[in-house]
């Protein structure tokens, strides 16, 4: 009986935590034993430059989702990104960062500011920007796709740093960043108290305009620099694709990863793993030559089991 | 301010290629009004809806809609609407409908999908409005639920493409391609074509890998780098678009790859393809042309004067390679 | 509390409720005048014409939502319906709409029940089945190369034929709206979806049978965009297999508009067919004004949404004051 | 013959045993008081009677035969309703429809008789004291008259068992009166009843057996009448009879007039919407004004105007001398107003949080520099929060949503507190919350007062207002009706003021 009450809990404890870890482990296995060439150093720097902007845009997804809210206008933001790109680079690609962390700041103010102020349901708030953001990013760029020369933008996306990618480099950097601020500051704690209660963490005092204001711009400015480094990588721009249904993507990652849409708790590694995990499952599926309803089908699988292994237990 | 265009691209404005229809092939099937039903026009004065499928956000797209727009102008029709679906499917059959309501006099088509017309051909026929339907062919009886298709023949792109491969590669080695958007009746008939001429040319040259870069540059990179990393023994790729193509450029040029070491043919003849022959890294283009303007008008206007018009208006699509690529530059789109 | 307060609680009941309506009819109204082609009764039956599937398919979303969930699904059904339905349509008229439905039910009961017996969210299990029934409409299609043509006159008119000048599938439509309606709001089921999205564990603690209504409103949803998909077949001849990106988002965009809430508990159909009536003559006058560029175009279906959600949000607020 | 028992359940939580070799029975007619501590195990057991959950040990019988039940609607089904201690309706359904849901009257075609089904439940309310719109939305009324018809409905039922968890922690005087009338009537009628309260004026006149749960066991079980009142605290302390004698059950000191002149929140004029109309009042430092009123009278809305978590139209309010203009909460709290609102789950704790971060939750600033928190610090004032209050716990990483109803007010208190507060707005600061923490929550009131804060304390429980206040301000439909000072703060002339204002 005591054992008995020992060890359930930790058991129940486990899956949920390391699931998706797990899960990464056991496709890794699979391909070292069926895929050619795939433990090398080539696939792990492909997958990690592929899987990169995802990671960076489902970071700040992770905290709008901490908030009990969702961003569908980061593939917007990406969009705009793009098209905005070519119209400074001949500044340089100072020019080029600024323009882009600017476009982020705007997108996130005007969510936020519908989310926190109007007091708009995030999904139908950002839907705004999802159906028009990618059509202004167009009408920018005049629809026409431009090559991208600007050595420096293409080293930013395409170059290495002490032999690994600046891409990784960037997303390292921002999956430090996004960490730390969940866990040390005080704008985390505060996120956090909003998503669980946010009637509560007003009348406590908290500052819930501003923060949520914050989360949508550090959200949407995430995915400008995601943006900014695709652009970089695919040395174009081209505004009517690039980071299209990256929305849903990130969604996935972070709630792969397990973190829970009901907003309140944010877990940042979870959520890199999620990415990572959809991302081995998509490279096994083309490695392998299969066939595009089979790589749907399972990954709808994989995402149900990967959920259902992390679901929050209601204890009866 | 934006970055400097290099000089290669920005030549001038040379003048667009227009389209040369390919074979006016004797006995091949007409219409006339007669047959068709419906009264004679001018077309200056007449009501024309065009309605584009995808969104002007590729050179193909953003020419077409152009060439339509300009040849109007030119021809002096002022009553053109245009609509554009954004790759809904739905949204294309109502906006059809709806310039239906509006009594337009002639419909020019760019459909999105080659079968689902019934409601629109049940509402034109009622009113004996003539389609002209470019770019992409639909099911059904040409000079009676439609008047007349102009466009390039996919599946044959898909055969000059698999011969131009086949080459460059001197008919052996491993072949990948990178499909188009699953569904879409361009990317089954690219497949076909290239598959079934590679077989009967070149049965050495084996395609080891398909994989869908959905026509789009970014997608087309993720593919190639996956399967130039797994399969780093591939001799050619077959992009069912030059977006594609030019992603798995981007890609070749990530792995280290010198010009040339993986053969590259795709289709569609846009600037930066063309560009990449004469860069080395494609081996060959060929074109689909965009310019559907100047022909569309000219057989509705024949029809409306009485004269005879083909049922089936295949066009002549040029190629590009090293011998035409540099010349022919400016007259790509 | 007075009759007065009684009577003006009731008035601005109904003006929330009403909201979408009213906007509908601001718009409608400054169409008729603006645009001449807008008049024609040709063009009012496009628009109903072409909003019946969105309507059906915005239906099933409006209970899901009521319960406080969401079904990402829809759209994927949606094609899966038509692509089967067109292909059963060879087995006769019974099979073109009994196929379709029974798969698609099948899968809103896979969402249902994942969602009731697991406690996922929503939102993640029906973005699974978003993936899953487009790779199974692909699986079926040889990757959506195969477009199966309707074989099946019976079957063909549903979607093309029409009664009284009015297009079959927009009675049927209406019909199954209105039984929708009396179903929402006269039947247990009914106010068990209010009462699960209202507060699930009150409901449950009060012996309402949480799972069997939460399923419930998913096989309903996942029923009625395969219907749609099936009638859209039968309008189309074919099952066309490049349908459906984004419809979810058009079907969840309506519900809002209508003055449903996302976090479950109220909401009407009346505002949800007035919601998706709105988004099509929206759509149709983007089309009168004629040549717009279609970038542009979504850049004012954006603006546009955002400007009715805010201004129904401030509506609602300045009845409460 | 016993009606509902159980033998030997236990119930585990992660980190907590709720229940322990627990066993209870309850026979025809009686009415049984469940009592205990915050956090004792009330609620519990009575969620496992219900089937919300299920025991890990032990067994259930039901009329003799051994059951189990899997979800509340089966525990219903077979005769046992249930109130339960958060008033558990839907705030968006009609009245009528919260009454009948699940059982609606059906037409003959098998809809729901929405005409009949409003006349019923206006003909049942009426039954309990209750006249309002039988179509409002439930989320309109006041919590009294929800509570209400929430008992309606599990009395509607054809009930065998009826279980009221802290039924009348909302309830008016009028109102309790109400209920003890349908608790008479039950009884008459062979019906069991669990009354689980920690009001103890109550169980004394209406119950006639009591079960003692102290930390999840079982502690006593007898008639209560034979239970001395210093006892049965004693028992559910478990401390001694003489400790429990010599303090006394209200520790009130008494004395809560302030010398001091110069008021450190003073409210002028405040108006706001419909509800609020002109109010006014002082409090000074080192004083404890009370709020008395009936429900709806606006009492709630005073103080969140007051939090600025309700729009104000006219009126000034002033913080030491400072006035707080347009107020927001963000202002509020920065100016030294801590508010504790009446509805502990909806606003006021973080469930999902450690008890850790939500006593730190409005102190982060001052506990971080530069943005980053130091867990050192909040380490320190949590451990010193939770000591003074007795927060009970398995310790500072808890959940608060895992805590019991008490020990969650004492965190949201401790929150309060560590923002080292001018003012403190508390609104209904005991309610469900048992003796023992009910003493120490008035003893901190005083203590707070004594140290110079101003204190606006708004309580339905009449006695406690008047001995914990120094002043009363009585309230009718949101404006002031009357004053109580000095010696005129007693009972009678509160009740005597409420009752005269209604008349
Ligand atoms: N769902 C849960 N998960 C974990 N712990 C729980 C849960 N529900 C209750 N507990 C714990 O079980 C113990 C008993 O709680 P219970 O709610 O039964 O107390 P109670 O006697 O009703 O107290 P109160 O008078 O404050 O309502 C408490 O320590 C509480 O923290
Ligand atoms: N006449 C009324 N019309 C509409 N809503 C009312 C009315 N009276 C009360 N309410 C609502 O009922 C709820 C409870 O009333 P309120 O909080 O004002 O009571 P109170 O005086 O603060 O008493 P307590 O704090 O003891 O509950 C509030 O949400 C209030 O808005
Ligand atoms: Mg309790
Ligand atoms: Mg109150």
């Amino acid at each position: 009986m005591t054992t008995l009450t020992l060890t359930t809990p930790r058991r129940a404890d486990w899956l949920p935590k390391y699931g998706v870890y797990l899960a990464i482990a056991a496709l890794i296995v699979y391909n070292a034993a069926f895929t050619p060439y795939f433990l090398t150093v080539s696939n792990l720097r492909i997958q990690l430059i592929q899987v990169a902007p995802i990671i960076i845009v489902a970071l700040g997804m992770a905290l709008v989702i901490g908030t009990e809210g969702i961003d569908l206008s980061v593939g917007a933001v990406m969009a705009l990104v793009a098209a905005l790109i070519p119209l400074y680079l001949g500044y340089g690609v100072i020019a080029a960062v600024i323009v882009s962390l600017l476009a982020g700041v705007a997108v996130g103010l005007i969510n936020g500011a519908l989310v926190a102020k109007v007091g708009l349901q995030p999904i139908v708030a950002t839907l705004a920007l999802f159906v028009g953001g990618r059509g202004l990013a167009v009408v920018i760029s005049d629809g026409q796709l431009k090559d991208i020369r600007n050595a420096d933008l293409i080293y930013l996306g395409s170059g290495d740093l002490l032999g690994i990618p600046v891409l990784v480099w960037t997303a390292a950097l921002a999956i430090l960043v996004v960490a730390f601020t969940v866990r040390r500051t005080v704008f985390g704690r505060r996120l956090l108290a909003i998503g669980g209660n946010r009637p509560a963490a007003e009348l406590a005092g908290l500052p819930v305009q501003r923060v949520l204001i914050t989360v949508y711009v550090l959200c949407a400015v995430l995915a400008a620099i995601a943006g900014l480094l695709s652009v970089g990588r695919i040395q174009s721009s081209d505004a009517s694709s690039i980071g299209l249904l990256i929305e849903l993507s990130a969604i996935t990652a972070v709630v792969v990863g397990g973190t829970p849409l009901t907003g309140g708790r944010v877990r940042v590694l979870g959520t890199v793993a999620g990415a990572v995990l959809m991302q081995l499952v998509i490279a096994t599926m083309i490695k392998n030559n299969l066939p595009p309803s089979t790589t749907e089908m399972v990954q709808a699988a994989i995402i149900l089991v990967a959920v259902y292994a992390a679901r929050e237990r209601k204890t009866r | 301010k934006s970055e400097e265009e290099p000089a290669t691209t920005g030549a001038g404005a040379a003048p667009a290629a227009s389209q040369v229809v390919q074979s006016a092939a004797p006995g091949a099937a007409t219409c006339t009004i007669d047959q068709h039903g419906g009264e004679k026009i001018d077309l200056k004065t007449a009501k024309v809806g065009f309605s584009q499928s995808e969104k002007e956000a590729n050179p193909f797209r953003i020419a077409e809609t152009q060439s339509i727009k300009d040849e109007a102008a030119k021809l002096g029709i002022t009553q053109l609407t245009t609509a554009n679906a954004n790759s809904q499917f739905n949204k294309q059959i109502s906006d059809v409908e709806q310039m239906i309501d509006a009594g337009v006099q002639l419909l020019i088509i760019a459909p999105l999908n080659s079968d689902g017309w019934d409601s629109v051909f049940a509402k034109a026929s009622a009113k004996k409005i003539p389609i002209v339907t470019i770019d992409r062919k639909i099911n059904a009886a040409a000079c009676k639920d439609y008047l007349t298709f102009i466009g390039s023949d996919f599946a044959e792109q898909g055969k000059r493409a698999a011969d131009e491969m086949a080459k460059a590669l001197g008919n052996k080695g491993e072949v990948a391609i990178l499909l188009g958007a699953p569904g879409n009746n361009v990317t089954t008939l690219r497949t076909s074509g290239f598959k079934d001429q590679m077989a009967k040319i070149a049965p050495d040259i084996k395609i080891t890998f398909e994989q869908t870069g959905n026509f789009s540059r970014e997608e087309g990179q993720k593919v190639a780098e996956q399967l130039l990393q797994s399969k780093p023994n591939i001799n050619g790729i077959y992009g069912e678009n030059d977006e594609m193509a030019l992603g798995a450029v981007t890609a070749l040029k990530g792995a280290g790859k010198k010009p040339g070491d993986v053969k590259i043919v795709s289709i569609d003849g846009t600037k930066g393809a063309v560009q990449g022959i004469v860069d080395g890294w494609i081996s060959a283009v060929i074109e689909s042309n965009p310019r559907f303007g100047p022909l569309a008008f000219s057989t509705a206007g024949d029809f409306f004067g009485g004269k005879p018009v083909g049922q089936d208006i295949i066009i002549a699509d040029r190629s590009y390679d090293e011998s035409n690529a540099k010349s022919d530059l400016a007259s790509a789109y | 509390m007075t009759v007065l307060a009684v009577a003006q609680r009731r008035a601005g009941h109904a003006f929330q409720r009403q909201g979408a309506l009213a906007v509908l009819a601001v718009v409608v109204l400054i169409a008729l005048a603006a645009f001449p082609n807008f008049r024609s009764p040709d063009n009012a039956a496009t628009i109903l014409v072409a909003a019946a599937p969105p309507m059906l398919i915005a239906l099933g979303m409006t209970f899901v939502i009521i319960t406080g969930g969401i079904d990402l699904s829809v759209g994927s059904l949606y094609v899966l319906g038509g692509v089967l339905a067109s292909w059963a349509s060879q087995y006769g008229f019974v099979a073109a709409i009994a196929v379709p439905l029974a798969v698609c039910g099948a899968i809103g009961l896979l969402n249902g029940a994942l969602i009731a017996y697991t406690g996922m969210a929503p939102f993640i299990v029906t973005l699974a089945a978003l993936l899953g029934a487009r790779g199974l409409m692909r699986a079926v299609s040889d990757e959506g190369s195969t477009t199966y043509i309707v074989q099946n006159d019976a079957f063909h008119t549903l979607g093309t034929g029409s009664l009284l000048g009015i297009g079959n599938q927009v009675w049927l439509v209406a019909i199954i709206v209105l039984l929708g309606m009396v179903v929402l709001s006269r039947t247990r089921f009914g106010n068990a979806v209010y009462a699960v999205g209202g507060s699930e564990d009150a409901a449950a603690l009060m012996g309402v049978a949480v799972r069997r209504t939460r399923i419930g409103v998913y096989v309903l949803s996942g029923l009625l965009a395969g219907l749609a998909g099936t009638i859209n077949a039968a309008k189309l001849g074919s099952g066309v297999t490049v349908l459906g990106a984004g419809m979810e988002l058009d079907a969840i965009a309506a519900v809002v508009i209508g003055g449903t809430l996302l976090t479950g508990g109220a909401g009407t159909i009346a505002g949800t067919v007035a919601g998706v009536l709105l988004l099509g003559v929206i759509q149709n006058l983007i089309n009168q004004v004629g040549d717009l560029n279609s970038n542009w175009q979504q850049v004012i279906s954006g603006a546009f949404l955002a400007l009715v959600v805010v201004a129904q949000t401030y509506l609602v607020r300045l009845r409460r004051t | 013959m016993t009606l509902l028992e159980v033998a030997g359940v236990s119930k585990v939580f992660p980190g907590v045993r709720a229940l322990d070799d627990v066993s209870f029975a309850l026979r025809p007619g009686e009415v049984h008081a469940l009592v205990g501590e915050n956090g004792a195990g009330k609620s519990t057991l009575i969620k496992v009677l219900t089937g919300v959950y299920r025991p890990d040990a032990g067994e259930l019988r039901y009329q003799g035969e051994p059951v189990s039940f899997a979800t509340p609607m089966d525990a219903q089904r077979a005769g046992i309703s249930t109130i339960y201690q958060e008033v558990n309706l839907i705030p968006l359904m009609s009245v009528a429809q919260n009454l009948f849901l699940g059982r609606e009257p059906r037409t003959t075609l098998g809809l729901v008789d929405r005409a009949r089904m409003d006349r019923e439940a206006r003909d049942i309310l009426a039954g309990y004291g209750v006249t309002t719109d039988v179509r409002a939305r439930l989320g309109s009324l006041p919590l009294g008259a929800q509570q209400m018809v929430a008992l309606a409905c599990a009395v509607m039922i054809d009930a065998k068992v009826v279980v009221m968890d802290e039924p009348t922690s909302s309830l008016e005087p009028r109102e309790v009166e109400t209920l003890f009338g349908v608790i008479q009537d039950l009884h008459e009628r062979g019906i069991g009843i669990i009354y689980v309260s920690h009001r103890m004026d109550e169980l004394y006149r209406i119950c006639d057996t009591v079960t003692i749960l102290r930390d999840g066991k079982l502690v006593h079980t007898g008639r209560l009448a034979d239970l001395e009142r210093v006892r049965l605290v004693a028992l559910m302390l478990g401390r001694e009879v003489s400790d429990v004698r010599r303090e006394g059950f209200t520790v009130f000191s008494g004395d809560h007039a302030a010398a001091d002149d110069t008021p450190v929140l003073r409210v002028s004029g405040l108006s706001s919407r419909n509800r609020l109309h002109d109010i006014s009042f002082g409090v000074r430092p080192g004083e404890v004004v009370g709020l008395g009123g009936l429900l709806g009278a606006g009492r709630s809305e005073t103080i969140k105007a007051i939090a600025g978590a309700y729009p104000v139209d006219r009126g000034e309010i002033e913080v030491d001398g400072a006035p707080l203009r347009h107020p927001t909460t963000v202002k509020a709290v920065a100016a030294g107003i801590a508010v504790q609102p009446e509805d502990r789950k909806a606003e006021g704790i973080i469930p999902g949080l450690s008890i850790r971060e939500n006593i730190a939750l409005s102190i982060l600033p001052r506990m971080s520099t530069f943005g980053l928190v130091s867990d050192a610090k909040i380490d320190e004032v949590v451990d010193r929060f939770m000591k003074r209050l007795r927060i009970k716990a398995a310790g500072p990483h808890q959940r608060v949503g895992d805590l019991s109803g008490g020990n969650q007010q004492k965190v949201l208190l401790a929150r309060l507190l560590a923002t080292g507060p001018k003012v403190l707005l508390l609104d209904e600061p005991t309610r469900g919350i048992d003796v023992g923490a009910k003493a120490e929550v008035q003893a901190l009131i005083d203590e707070l007062a004594a140290e110079g804060l101003g204190v606006v304390l708004v309580s339905s429980d009449a006695e406690e207002l008047v001995e914990g206040s120094g002043r009363v301000v009585v309230l009718r439909d949101g404006a002031v009706v009357g004053v109580l000072t000095g010696d005129d703060v007693t009972t009678e002339s509160l009740l005597a003021t409420i009752a005269e204002a209604g008349a």
